[in-house]
């Protein structure tokens, strides 16, 4: 599964892109595999509140399931305009 | 009344608000209401000096969520068309950002569209700003105000 | 804040809406949200087709008025500036009638001051419409939605 | 004082302008005097809730005091914009 970051977490994990195994049925059982990564991970989802995510390129809740998503994204509350 | 203009781009490059404005008005003579807005960088967030804005975005959900954005407008008001034109990149204080643009034949649902246009795509297009100031670069928050203000429109 | 910009015409002739904006803009990068509202003839009225319109004005009292009301939208919202520009005379269905164009430090100031600038132009302003149509001229009815969007704002 | 007359009041006076000699207290009173001084006049006044006025280039309603204005206009109610 590919796995983008934006904004502060790209900067945090360090990449704005990586690819991932895994069998996580969620976006947040997917979130505490990626936190075990690195401590960029570990900081960039330190605080849940502030992250959104979006599965196969839809807004997509933490606890959505995964089933066969492609992409999945995370980034923090979106400020364009 | 024909299908409706539909334009929306995710770009690095200006735009010209006149040439989109023609997008929506020319070779027709039954749009009464054309309603614009620009957002523009300010040399200022909150009492910050702001020297620069880097603007990045999700390639490929940006221009999904965008066309999403446009074609909701167009369901809900009678509009003649839509652009919806977002830039990228680095950005200096009095740049153009952001333009939507909207055409009916009655004023009331160009003003309407537009403001929703900008209320949804403010909480909803996959843009993050990064200011630099004197203390060094930072990531805008977002803001409440702008939930509240897409909250109004109800779900889409 | 800088006094602002306040620019108000009666003319014969069409505008530039480009320029205009530009009066908001130029030589400063505090505005960021920049509101224009076009007006433009259509061909019908209702069901019926137009094919001229001719704008008649009460010259002395016209320019008066759109000042008051320019006035009034600079009291109201935190503007940078406001336009409002108004055509008179003989106009062909597609030739712009009216614009008015705000400039403020957030949308929802520039938002808000362009629809009022409207709803009181159409409701104060002293010019009445005149459509060409197959049967003759007609003299264009007043709204009373009209009346009630500048209700809305209360009295000035 | 300047009487002047737009859209179609202009219309049925025949006249946009005019200079009219008057002591009447109130726009109404004046509009009295008006529709006494042709057909046309009549006609333009048969419907006063279609009729508006200003008084020295201010919106007035049809009992306001003329004290000592020097230019009154009749109109249909405004269709700019």
């Amino acid at each position: 599964m590919r796995v983008l970051y934006f904004a502060w977490l790209r900067e945090r994990i360090g990449a704005g892109r990586e690819e991932v195994e895994t069998s996580a049925p969620t976006l947040a059982a997917l979130v505490e595999e990626l936190r075990a990564r690195s401590e960029g991970h570990a900081l960039a989802f330190d605080d849940l509140s502030a992250v959104r995510a979006a599965v196969d390129q839809e807004a997509a809740e933490l606890d959505a399931p995964l089933r066969n998503a492609r992409e999945v994204a995370f980034f923090p509350p979106v400020t364009g305009g | 009344m024909a299908a409706p203009v539909l334009h929306v781009s995710v770009q690095e490059a200006d735009f010209d608000v006149a040439a989109e404005c023609a997008r929506l008005t020319e070779g027709r003579a039954d749009v009464g209401a054309l309603v614009t807005f620009t957002g523009l960088v300010r040399d200022r967030g909150g009492d910050v000096p702001v020297s620069a804005m880097e603007l990045e975005h999700y390639p490929g959900m940006t221009e999904k969520a965008l066309t999403e954005i446009a074609e909701q407008a167009l369901a809900r008001w009678p509009l003649q068309g839509a652009v919806v034109i977002h830039r990228y990149g680095l950005l200096l204080p009095a740049d153009r950002i952001v333009l939507v643009a909207t055409a009916s034949p009655h004023r009331q649902a160009a003003f309407e569209s537009a403001e929703f246009l900008m209320d949804w795509l403010k909480t909803r297009a996959p843009f993050w700003k990064k200011e630099t100031t004197p203390d060094g670069a930072r990531w805008v928050d977002a803001r409440e105000s702008d939930d509240a203000a897409a909250a109004r429109w109800g779900r889409g």
